[in-house]
């Protein structure tokens, strides 16, 4: 064990990932020299060399669509978009490329590929650098979604990701990156895809969240819990895509109170399909109606307003309170 | 000041075979058999699409993009590849499939919307390409495989004159310009981009000049003299295999709609499509070979034959492919099923709308 | 009036509102000499000239982008992107220059401008010509999306969408292009967009669909009216984006049973959101789960399949009876 | 075979100051107080950029992209321009906004993180653009917008070495070329796309020659001699709107980091850096003008001094100005708030969730 930030985390699944797999390469803007605009991949170049981390030029369609190619003809490309925000510019490569390549093709091809991008809010970043956008990829079948909370997991679901047959998106909230630190195996170890955790037991209410937001849940649940007593269950859902039904119906069920905090735009967000699940499969169970506490349906706004605009404790509780309302 | 402009460069195009099959440049070094192979796959081809349209229009098949006029373009550049060169077509590429191997019945279940997709790994085709210029991406990609892994392979993205006005055509050369890919963007330049014609497309003088912007090596060809072609992408591979990235122009013209659902007539003249009639690829090879004695007018009767006969045992072949069925579109979403989809196809199965 | 279908009925809206103000022009692959693919802009370049009716090279960004710029500078161009799935290539100028240009200039610019595109299945098009994309710019502030479903609602919501002063994206089911006609008013008219309609008033269940699916979702109703003398109330959303919250709400508090008809994949579409919305503010009016019949979560189909991939009268029958098992 | 390659196109650096100031072309037609204006406005725009770094550093504006080495490149090509052309910049162009009448404070606010947002439409500027190559299409929209309207402008986008290899740029270049717009691509090659060096980012030798691909009229300048820069911004104006799109190299540097943010020591040397600090504009221009017998050390001292109080006001206005708050950012979402984002306001004012 060794203690790890996130980018610690993540660096080191890629270089064990390339250390163990000579199809593994590391290619996006800033990734080489630079080691990536957050020290993400810092150091690979040194030890790999210019061929398997490689600084491309600056077209996020061609990084993606690269991609798609050196993955059908057997390499492991780990893809960088530098902000999430900048993948519209790749989204036909995403979404009817690499996801599809499987389907188009009847299962003669397939694009076993990661793409990296950093994303979400509360670090001042200039426009469009902060965007959630994980919901246009729930929306997009054939590729997986991944978004860490902990380092523990994004080791190890970065980890799986590479070794993964179909593409995965492995989302990397920008403000966890350096936020805090934890054990993490030296060795390589894989997280599964697809599953969420319940990172706290509980009967009275469920909240569902992930990746930085999880961090505000777990702020606004202590308090909760150590004043007024209340026993409430966090799922960190880890995997947007394919979603664990299982985890989700089965807590809603137990608690019949489901909260969802996400920091994407509430219209049409990953919320929405969770709420939506819930009351096709649960929705007997609910003494409450769900909902979700997320970022408001504008733009990602400017950095004076970022912290009143993300989901936060405050919102949190008085959501808590109104779901208590009812019983 | 020193302004720069088109006036700057100059393009002439490669031709071997001029518009009666006469020899215009110096002879290619090809065998015999082997000029007598690139005319009969352009025979196969065109009988090919004659037939494809017919089944189209009796419904029999959906829609159908024909390449009449271009198969000299198409055979004569797949003619010149390797087996182990990887190919990146668009939807018009029937004739470059045939000649890499691909079963003519393949491409017929493709068009009826069978489930089993289009691509064929054996014949080293990825699948059609719908989305314009997105497959010169993968030939980047898949070149940068090969280079890579040190396989001596060239990679050849197929695609139209109206796809280098996409930003994926830009960001693929560039790609391939900086690392010097082995890959070979081969442009048929058939004159349209379904109704717009290439004067609107860009007010580039030529598609062969663009290479310049990304360092590549760039040539026109009379994209309908098999020969030329053939001898350009000869040498083509061999330059990409040094690292030496191409961009290819073959000049050709579509003589047929865009597809089975565009009517030409709404936008180009008869005159233009008889001009270019004038200079049929097929017509230009056979008076070349009759002219060397190497074809009479009676083998040409026999080879169509045979080729309509084969065309008919691959309709049969794709006919008797049992039909894809909802459940078939479960597979190969991902590479193991996912429990949603397992629940989505059992409950379609019972007729079932959710648990 | 006159009987139109509804290319006839867009082409009408183009046609008058290209009269009346000649800051509208058209532009996309095809649109002009051709008349449109689908043959949607026939003859207004005969009417209009090349000026006002522009064949572009074939670049999708290019057309939302210079749509953009043009909009920006006070004309209001109606772009056509030829069919929905490509708009994946124009993904950053519809999502972060159209929608955003009045946001991150503090209100200073802005892009009215209308993108037309046919979307939809049913036809046996070619891969990646029949996906419905609406759920992905529901999840984007800042755009309107209309999808009308008949050719008297067509004309008018265009004529509106010319007339916005936002960026709309105004979404034409193919399959509905000639399927019928009927009376349309010659003259122009608007209907309004974030108006729901509906079509048919009811108290034992509501079914909310939009674009061709509202023609299936009709065929069901119809049997089940006839041979169970049930009372059905079928809403036609016709804007996706601003939802019509109230007429949803309410229609959904009076039969206490809703169904979600859409051909979008299921997972991550609007009939998530409108689900959500409803778990959210009516649960405890529900008889029954709020169920979505949507296209399966795989790429859109193989002709070979697609009927049996969207939603069809047999599924939708087999959830109706589930849902009044509830009571 | 007539293959084409990068030596079939010369590109010469048009310059007329050396890099110590002594001319080296014609004497351009410039009166000498519009010599001092030019150079009065880069002496501004560099106290600008300093103390933007001073005050990013502790903390009272947040990421700022410095454009120090750049200033005759952005001065030189915004003073050519007319009341009425239209600017689209990226994110560095501080210099050409304040050059267009923005006051410096409107970019503080910005970096700030202010609601008021950038984009000037008093000044003809638009909204700072953040992805990379956007920008070039909207500045294809507004030439076209002025063609349609006969209004006679130009738009000049202004972008970076490293957004000519997004697919944006080629298709805004080969939009302007096709329909012979009135638009200028300004491209500042400050030879780094972050840590990206030129030679990585395109295989081609120059940015100048991309032009040809498009039919485009295109020129490389030396950025960092304001003189040259802003005769041959003259004369693209002019050619711009005679319907002739330009693209433009201008060949300069940046001397800091990228933003704020990045670290340069990183990915460069030293001995590049002070190289290039031999070629600085300012010290160019005031070696030249001193020449001349048009400017002196007191006069610096005391323009330098000016250009500080003005930055000191400019800070000033900006921390006056009310700070945003939430409610600030349901408005410009849409022309008029719909009742959706009227109800999420009121809910976040009420301290509420939902209804
Ligand atoms: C991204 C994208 N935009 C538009 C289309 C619709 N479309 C299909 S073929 C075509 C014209 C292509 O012209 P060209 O590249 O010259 O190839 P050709 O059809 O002539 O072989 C268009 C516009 C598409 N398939 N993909
Ligand atoms: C589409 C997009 N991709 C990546 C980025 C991240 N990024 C910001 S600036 C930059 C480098 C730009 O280089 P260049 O065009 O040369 O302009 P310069 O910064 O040198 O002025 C990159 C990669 C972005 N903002 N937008
Ligand atoms: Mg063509
Ligand atoms: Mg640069």
């Amino acid at each position: 064990m060794t203690v790890m930030n996130m980018v610690q985390a993540i660096n080191a699944a890629l270089k064990s990932e390339m250390l163990q797999d000579d199809r593994v390469i590391c290619l996006g803007e800033d990734v080489g020299r630079n080691g990536g605009v957050f020290r993400v991949t810092d150091g690979l170049m040194d030890i790999f060399g210019a061929e398997r981390v490689v600084d491309t030029p600056l077209a996020e369609s061609a990084i993606i669509g690269a991609a798609v190619g050196m993955a059908a003809r057997g390499l492991r490309p780990v893809a960088e978009i530098q902000f999430l925000g900048f993948i519209y510019e790749a989204m036909d490569q995403m979404a009817s490329q690499a996801a599809r390549l499987r389907f188009k093709s009847g299962g003669k091809f397939s694009a076993p590929m990661v793409v990296r991008a950093p994303y979400g809010g509360g670090v001042r970043t200039p426009e469009l650098h902060s965007d959630s956008l994980e919901a246009l990829f729930l929306h997009t079948p054939g590729l997986k979604v991944v978004m860490p909370s902990t380092p523990y997991d994004a080791k190890g679901l970065l980890t799986s990701a590479i070794r993964d047959e179909d593409p995965v998106l492995f989302l990397e909230p920008m403000k966890l990156y350096r936020a805090f630190s934890e054990d993490v195996p030296e060795e390589d170890y894989e997280v599964e895809i697809g599953k969420a955790k319940v990172i706290q037991d509980g009967n009275d209410l469920t909240i569902i969240s992930w990746g930085q937001s999880i961090h505000t849940v777990q702020k606004a649940v202590k308090e909760w819990e150590e004043q007024k007593n209340l026993s409430i269950e966090i799922i960190d859902l880890r995997t947007i895509a394919p979603l664990d039904l299982d985890t989700i119906i089965q807590s809603a069920k137990k608690t019949g109170r489901v909260m969802i905090v996400h920091e994407a735009v509430k219209s049409g967000g990953v919320g929405a399909e969770l709420a939506a699940l819930i009351s096709e499969k649960a929705m007997f169970y609910m003494f409450a109606p769900i909902l979700r506490i997320a970022g408001f349906d504008t733009p990602y706004p400017f950095p004076m307003v970022e912290d009143e605009w993300l989901p936060n404790v405050e919102r949190i509780n008085k959501a808590i309170e109104e779901m208590l309302s009812y019983s | 000041m020193n302004w720069i402009n088109e006036s700057c460069v100059t393009v002439d195009m490669f031709q071997l075979l001029n518009e009666g099959g006469k020899l215009v440049g110096e002879k290619p070094d090809i065998p015999d058999d082997k000029l007598l192979q690139l005319y009969k796959q352009m025979i196969f081809s065109r009988v090919f699409d004659e037939r494809a349209l017919k089944l189209q229009r009796q419904g029999r098949i959906g829609t159908y993009a024909p390449f009449t006029g271009q198969e000299a373009a198409q055979v004569g550049s797949a003619a010149a590849l390797d087996k182990g060169d990887w190919v990146f077509p668009s939807y018009r590429e029937v004739a470059v499939s045939l000649v890499r191997g691909v079963p003519a019945s393949q491409s017929l279940l493709y068009t009826m919307g069978h489930h089993s997709g289009s691509g064929d790994p054996d014949a080293h085709m990825f699948p059609v390409q719908i989305i314009i210029a997105s497959q010169t991406l993968h030939a980047v990609g898949s070149a940068w495989a090969s280079k890579y892994k040190k396989e001596k392979q060239v990679s050849v993205a197929y695609l139209g004159d109206g796809a280098t006005s996409e930003g994926d055509f830009h960001e693929a050369l560039n790609f391939a310009g900086v690392n010097s890919l082995p890959v070979i963007f081969f442009v048929q330049n058939n004159q349209w981009a379904i109704s717009v014609p290439l004067s609107s497309q860009t007010a580039s003088k030529s598609i062969a000049q663009k290479g310049i912007a990304y360092g590549l090596t760039s040539i026109q060809v009379d994209g309908n003299d098999v020969l030329a072609v053939y001898e350009t992408m000869k040498k083509a591979v061999q330059l990409a295999k040094e690292g030496k990235p191409i961009l290819i122009e073959a000049v050709t013209y579509r003589q047929g709609p865009h597809t089975t659902a565009d009517d030409p007539t709404k936008y180009r003249t008869k005159e233009e499509l008889s001009a270019w009639k004038q200079k049929d690829p097929l017509l230009r090879m056979k008076h070349y070979l009759i002219h060397n004695h190497l074809w009479n007018e009676t083998q040409e009767e026999e080879e169509t034959a045979i080729a309509e006969q084969k065309m008919t045992e691959a309709y049969q072949t794709a006919i008797q492919t049992p039909r894809s069925g909802l459940d078939d579109i479960f597979q190969n979403v991902y590479h193991k099923k996912t429990s949603n989809l397992e629940e989505q196809q059992n409950s379609s199965k019972r007729g079932e709308v959710s648990v």
